[in-house]
């Protein structure tokens, strides 16, 4: 016989057969592309929209707000969506849960604290209404949540109609006056920072109307807040508790986790209820700033918080994705919605432009992954 | 006694301002005694509009009262309606003409693209050129007709004044801002409605434009009728959905019951409501203005 | 029956049925696993064993039959329960998440934690150590702990999914058909871990239908066909050609050419 | 050693380990959920809604082409479905489709037919470039046809403000008189003998009016043939095909079709192309019935499609399901939909009881389908 | 080089490459599969075995190399081409389809079809019943032709593949460890077929990492070890230790107790 090679090294703890990837592994992390993207989304406006006053104090308030809406949903989708599976019904549940908020506070004269906490007891129940129909019947969550999408919204329109005679809910800001709860959801904070830097002149201030004088930003919406505690919260959560670990188990392949230990169905359920908490912690701020809930509130959400999602770097299929990657999936979005009104696009072609950066940045993403990784 | 009677709206059942309607209908269901309906196509979808009045006539109603936001599409049901013995009553949207011809009844309404116009001209006379039109429900022509009718009697171009701002509240609202942010000259602000009208409010009162810049509006609600009493808004367009609704309910319940009709049709619309005699505007809206 | 009376069972599965449906997949099985010995569950495809060995690991619940667990009832709900138990599984189909790195499949379900602020964290860098130290000793040099499963290949991964059940099996050790995708080398390796480990106490279940596996390490073997069972021996009782017959049914076998000497 | 069982019997050709299923072995079909819900429907609503017209010849004209139209896009989203992929594009598809036509017939002026054409020449284009990013891409078909579902809406609204200053375009009835591809998507068939049958005092006539006398119903739209002839198209080239033994193999697992010689993309571009030409079957027969298009027709008849097609049996995850379950589900969802207004549900209810059924409906599906095959 | 040169190979595979990435799978293999005989294809897991059939087979295309197919230089551009060509593979890792009927499965990608009317039906009846004759022939009675593949346990999937391969397969036939989930029984009916294939004058290209199922039916054998050829060798001229030594890549294996008698 011919021994034609020679016989390997002995010891293995350098493996001939891997290119060396050098500085490209440290770049591996799901969020690669999200923070690529990011970047790209700020040249492209910083060069189209600078003079629009995108990047002024207010402007920046202006999308921070924005995407800081759709980071808290997103968290909450993202977890979900790494668990293996799908909401549908968390814009219907932004309304519903607001709607409560308001019904409760507004129509019964509940105290605004006590409404707001038990919107969430309920919201988070149907949350895990949700998971238990799913892990029960085995049917896939879309179909689950997209019946919830149809339900919730449903009694959205119902119950104001019904009680008050109207579909939309006025007064919470009035109710809400001097609530310790009803602030930590619409109040701001630094007001003082921001009225100090107004007056050293390093923010402007207001020339003309009933505010003038005093600086274009006056603090720090609570919204705001919430986004990024949700973030850490989210991203603590999944990279660094033995309860991540199972949500990634549970997403990549239930049965084998299943096998293993792992309460799947337990660890899904309580996503379901995660993401409720999130749709309802959205609601309440919303109700908060606004004064009001209506029975249009929350439409299509469950769609911009999945792309959020997938721009982040997350796998629709479950088992792989990144609460920082969601993050800047939102910010991303956030960013592009805002931008186009800054950049002062026709507003009929608005909506081909979101596809066109969404899709954009979705294959941009996937490239770069791919480039870096090697994968083929 | 007992004469039914069936709605049909062309809005998205989450459109706040169809409310009024329903409670419209109902009251003058309960105190004509006859029995009432209101249905409408979930997602605003015309063409599903037209099998609603299909399926409505289907049913047998005495008399239906419905929209014609779309002429070509709800022709041939409402006249098939009118053909099987069905009275029909033409409310809210579409013209006299059109209601004569698909053989309804009358009309009750305010026809879109005049209210926009008539809007427009009151707005040139205070001396705007420049507005920014948010529309919220930018798919159905209705809402276009309005920013048109505004433009034509302005004299300027519709173009990129009109903003897609969606129906999120925070989007509307940090949409408008970003708009006056970037064309920091506008002059007024027209709204189509309460759910435009309510976050441009608030992002007026945030950038300080609030009172200072002209600000109209379609339709009213709770806090129209506030902005218009702060000073705010300027004037509000009602064209008073409680008459669109509980007219024609009184109109064909005493023609069934009596065989008496008006000879002619009601404008309910479109009547500016300003900071003068708001009391009853105040109490009502958005149950019954 | 031909069972060593010095010691007692670890565990007994008494008559356990089990139904899909309309399939019979076990029709009245019993089989005794004792500690420090290698039980081997022999027989064709689709005689029942990798169902045999779910309801021992909590993953199916029997249609009918008992199951005793250190001379007590057991009652299995769900594969957490064994595996508190002290039951170690690797299944067939492999229970690794491929899109999670070698440490966070090593230790799923079984999560290490250490307290921070108050709150338990999980403990990576004690994962990861234990991971690259129990897979070194099973042969295998990774790139580091964080490479995910699904990089590896087939046989790696069945290391890991062996790896991590030697070293979470507290009682019994359960291996279904952990060699059918490995090399010469890791094989020897498998086989060499089950010998270790048996010496040191635990049970082991092994399944395969290399008859040669079987005989190089089992003390015990059984044989399902069927569902049922088709004989049960004791190391030594038993020639490979007795054996391998049995395994394959009772049937005859096609005649082959070449050195295969009898057995498969 | 002992030897404690018997050996099995030396024939197989009846195995021991099954129990007999009898008559259920011929139940076990993916169309079996849908025809028992079809029936439940039937039921119901026959005794709630008995007499409300709802099974008076107009009535019945009524449902049927809701559930017609529901049909001819559950097809698509049927066989799509099938071979492993989504299309959430199909609403705004339907109403893309229908402004292109519109512009092309009345604003450029062309024949009717011709606008026709080069719709769907434009549509099946589009479907292609959709299924052409999904597999050159490899991101999933969700993102993919949801910036799709953005980028059509976007022009759909654009297109008619910048040509024509309006989002309706009209006329298109007027500019179809007597055009031989008009009638095949807007004409009825059988005239003569619903016409006899109104004469022999079978179905109502028309009191009053242009057509009194008439009979209610004059025929049979081709709405409803269309959706006959897609149905059987689907079935025939799903089940007595070789390309639909390819569809089934490209959504049962890709990568193995492909060893196996099975030109995937080739199938998956192809099914996204059929997808959009049911689409814009769907548009044309709308624009032609109503002789108008709109910006906001179509709004979320994707998800009715997926909904129906579900209902009917099939797989989210593809590989599984069956044309004429999806058209069972169509028809359910059809007289569900249709039922309720004629039961006279209160109408902001509606929305919740859509949800309530359809979530029934799929279960009673899963859970029949359980109970006769014995999975668990 | 020891090849018989009494007639010409079928397939020359020269210096295949192949790099996904960063991985180096293969660095560089020749093998030359001649009609008629069994080429084993041996290796350690990870050596790059299933790598190199998948660019024989058209499944992946070698990043350097070349493949020439009876004498003329061939460019796969997928696996169609390759089925075209006659080359039926069957995969490691299954290619069935599970929610598909056992008969869609089998005539998956070669549908035959009837025409009625000048159209193309899928030619149901035929396709059942070559299903049937082919699976009695393997030894495997179905309950019938229409019952989901993912209804049959491993072993009975495994079969259908093989069945598959060897009923469409023209000219050459690729097996990737056929025999690593089956039973004695089943295990013995592929080596049988292999060995009346090869017969037929088919050439055949098996991978397996038993030693034994190797030396009963190749004529040659080709060991892999880390993306390159390790050695080479014909029947006859190798004792199974010194296979199975190579297999291990050459590296020492663990010592073992029982009656293994050197081999694994
Ligand atoms: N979840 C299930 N549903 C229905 N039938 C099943 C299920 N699991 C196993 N079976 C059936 O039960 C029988 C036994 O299967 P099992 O997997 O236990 O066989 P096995 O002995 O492990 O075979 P192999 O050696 O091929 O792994 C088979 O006929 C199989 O089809
Ligand atoms: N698609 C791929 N992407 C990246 N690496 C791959 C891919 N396919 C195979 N590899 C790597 O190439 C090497 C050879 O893999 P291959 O599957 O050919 O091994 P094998 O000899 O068949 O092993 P086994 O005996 O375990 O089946 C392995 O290190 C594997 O991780
Ligand atoms: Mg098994
Ligand atoms: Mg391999």
């Amino acid at each position: 016989m011919s021994q034609t090679a020679q016989s390997p090294s002995t010891s293995d703890d350098t493996d001939e057969r891997v290119k060396d990837l050098g500085w490209r592994r440290a770049l591996i992390r799901p969020e690669l592309g999200g923070i690529v993207g990011t970047i790209a989304v700020f040249l492209f406006f910083g060069l189209t929209a600078y003079d629009s006053g995108m990047f002024n104090a207010q402007g920046i308030l202006n999308w921070s707000t924005v995407s800081a809406q759709f980071m808290i949903i997103a968290v909450g989708a993202c977890l979900l969506m790494i668990a293996g599976e799908f909401d549908l019904s968390v814009g219907s549940m932004i309304g519903f849960a607001g709607m409560l908020i308001a019904i409760f506070s507004v129509t019964l004269g509940w105290p605004v604290w006590m409404a707001i906490l038990v919107t969430f007891v309920l919201a988070v129940l149907i949350g895990a209404l949700n998971g238990f129909i799913v892990i029960r019947t085995g049917l896939p969550s879309f179909i689950v949540t997209l019946a919830f999408l149809f339900i919730l919204r449903g009694f959205t329109i119902y119950l104001p109609q019904t009680i008050e005679r109207k579909t939309i809910i006025g007064g919470i800001r009035e109710a809400a006056e001097g609530d310790w709860l009803g602030a930590v959801f619409g109040g701001k904070i630094l007001k003082g920072m921001f009225q100090w830097m107004g007056e050293a002149g390093l923010i402007t201030t207001f020339e003309r109307g009933t505010r003038a004088g005093q600086p274009v930003v006056d603090g720090i919406p609570m919204l705001i807040v919430w986004a990024i505690v949700l973030v850490i919260f989210g991203h603590v959560l999944l990279t660094k508790t033995r309860f991540g670990n199972w949500i990634f188990a549970a997403g990549g392949d239930a049965e084998a986790a299943r096998n293993s230990g792992v309460p799947v169905n337990r660890v899904k359920i309580y996503m379901f209820m995660f993401t409720a908490f999130c749709a309802t912690v959205f609601a309440a701020c919303q109700v908060m700033e606004f004064g009001s809930a209506g029975a249009d509130r929350g439409l299509l959400k469950e769609f911009e918080a999945i792309i959020a999602v997938v721009i982040g770097g997350a796998l629709l299929t479950g088992g792989y994705g990144s609460v920082l990657g969601a993050a800047l999936g939102a910010l991303i979005f956030g960013v592009v919605q805002q931008g186009l009104f800054f950049a002062g696009v026709e507003s009929s072609l608005f909506r081909v432009f979101l596809g066109i950066i969404l899709l954009g940045a979705v294959i941009l993403n996937t490239y770069i992954r791919r480039m870096i990784t090697g994968e083929r | 006694e007992g004469e039914k009677y069936v709605l049909v709206s062309h809005a998205p059942d989450s459109d706040s301002w169809w409310n009024t309607i329903k409670n419209g209908i109902a009251l003058a269901g309960e105190q004509m005694g006859v029995e009432v309906e209101y249905r409408n196509p979930p997602t605003g979808d015309l063409a599903d509009m037209a099998r609603i009045i299909e399926q409505a006539a289907a049913s047998g109603p005495n008399g239906i009262i419905t929209t014609l936001s779309d002429y070509d599409v709800l022709k041939g049901p409402i006249m098939d309606a009118v053909a099987s013995g069905v009275d029909v009553i033409i409310m809210n949207s579409g013209t006299p003409e059109q209601a004569r011809e698909v053989g309804a009844l009358m009309y009750v309404g305010q026809p879109e693209y005049d209210a926009g116009f008539a809007a427009g001209q009151r707005a040139k006379a205070d001396g705007v050129s420049s507005f920014l039109c948010v529309n919220h429900y930018i798919s159905s022509p209705s809402s276009t007709e309005r920013c048109q009718g505004f433009a034509d009697a302005l004299g300027v171009e519709l173009g990129d004044q009109m903003i897609d701002s969606g129906q999120d509240p925070a989007e509307i609202k940090n949409r408008v801002l970003a708009y006056l942010n970037a064309n920091p000259d506008t002059d007024a602000i027209l709204t189509l409605g309460p759910t435009s009208a309510d976050p441009t409010l608030l992002a007026l009162e945030e950038n300080g434009m609030a009172g200072d810049i002209y600000f109209g509006t379609f339709d009213l609600g709770e806090n129209i009728v506030q902005g218009i009493k702060d000073g705010v808004i300027n004037w509000g367009i009602d064209q008073q959905p409680f008459l669109q609704a509980y007219l024609p309910v009184v109109v064909l319940t005493n023609y069934h019951r009596y065989g008496v009709l008006p000879g002619n049709n009601i404008n309910s619309g479109p009547g500016f409501v300003t900071a003068d005699g708001l009391e009853m505007v105040e109490k009502f809206a958005g149950e019954y203005r | 029956m031909n069972t060593r009376t010095t010691h007692a069972p670890i565990i007994e599965m008494k008559n356990i049925e089990k139904h899909f449906g309309s399939v019979i997949a076990l029709a009245g099985v019993s089989v005794e696993v004792y500690p420090g010995e290698c039980h081997c569950l022999l027989g064709d495809n689709g005689a029942g064993k990798s169902t045999f060995i779910k309801t021992m690991s909590g993953v199916h619940k029997p249609t009918h039959g008992e199951i005793v667990f250190e001379g007590k009832p057991m009652h299995f709900d769900d594969p957490r329960d064994a595996i508190a138990a002290g039951i170690a599984t690797v299944h067939q189909h492999l229970a690794m998440i491929p899109l999670m790195s070698v440490s966070r499949n090593f230790f799923m379900g079984n999560e290490p934690v250490k307290k921070r602020f108050g709150i338990s964290f999980f403990d990576h860098e004690y994962a990861d150590s234990v991971t690259m130290e129990e897979m070194r000793k099973m042969g295998i040099n990774l790139r580091g702990p964080d490479q995910a499963v699904g990089t590896l290949s087939g046989g790696e991964r069945q290391t890991v999914a062996i790896a991590r059940a030697v070293h979470f099996g507290a009682k019994v050790l359960i291996l279904d058909e952990p060699t059918s995708a490995l090399g010469v080398r890791q094989t020897a390796n498998v086989l060499a871990t089950i010998d270790k480990v048996r010496k040191q106490g635990i049970a082991v279940v092994f399944i395969t239908h290399n008859v040669r596996h079987a005989l190089a390490v089992g003390d015990r073997f059984t044989v399902l066909n069927r569902g049922k069972t088709l004989g049960a021996a004791q190391r030594g009782q038993i020639t490979p050609e007795e054996l391998q017959d049995m395994m394959a049914g009772g049937q005859e076998l096609v005649a082959l050419e070449g050195s295969l000497g009898g057995t498969v």
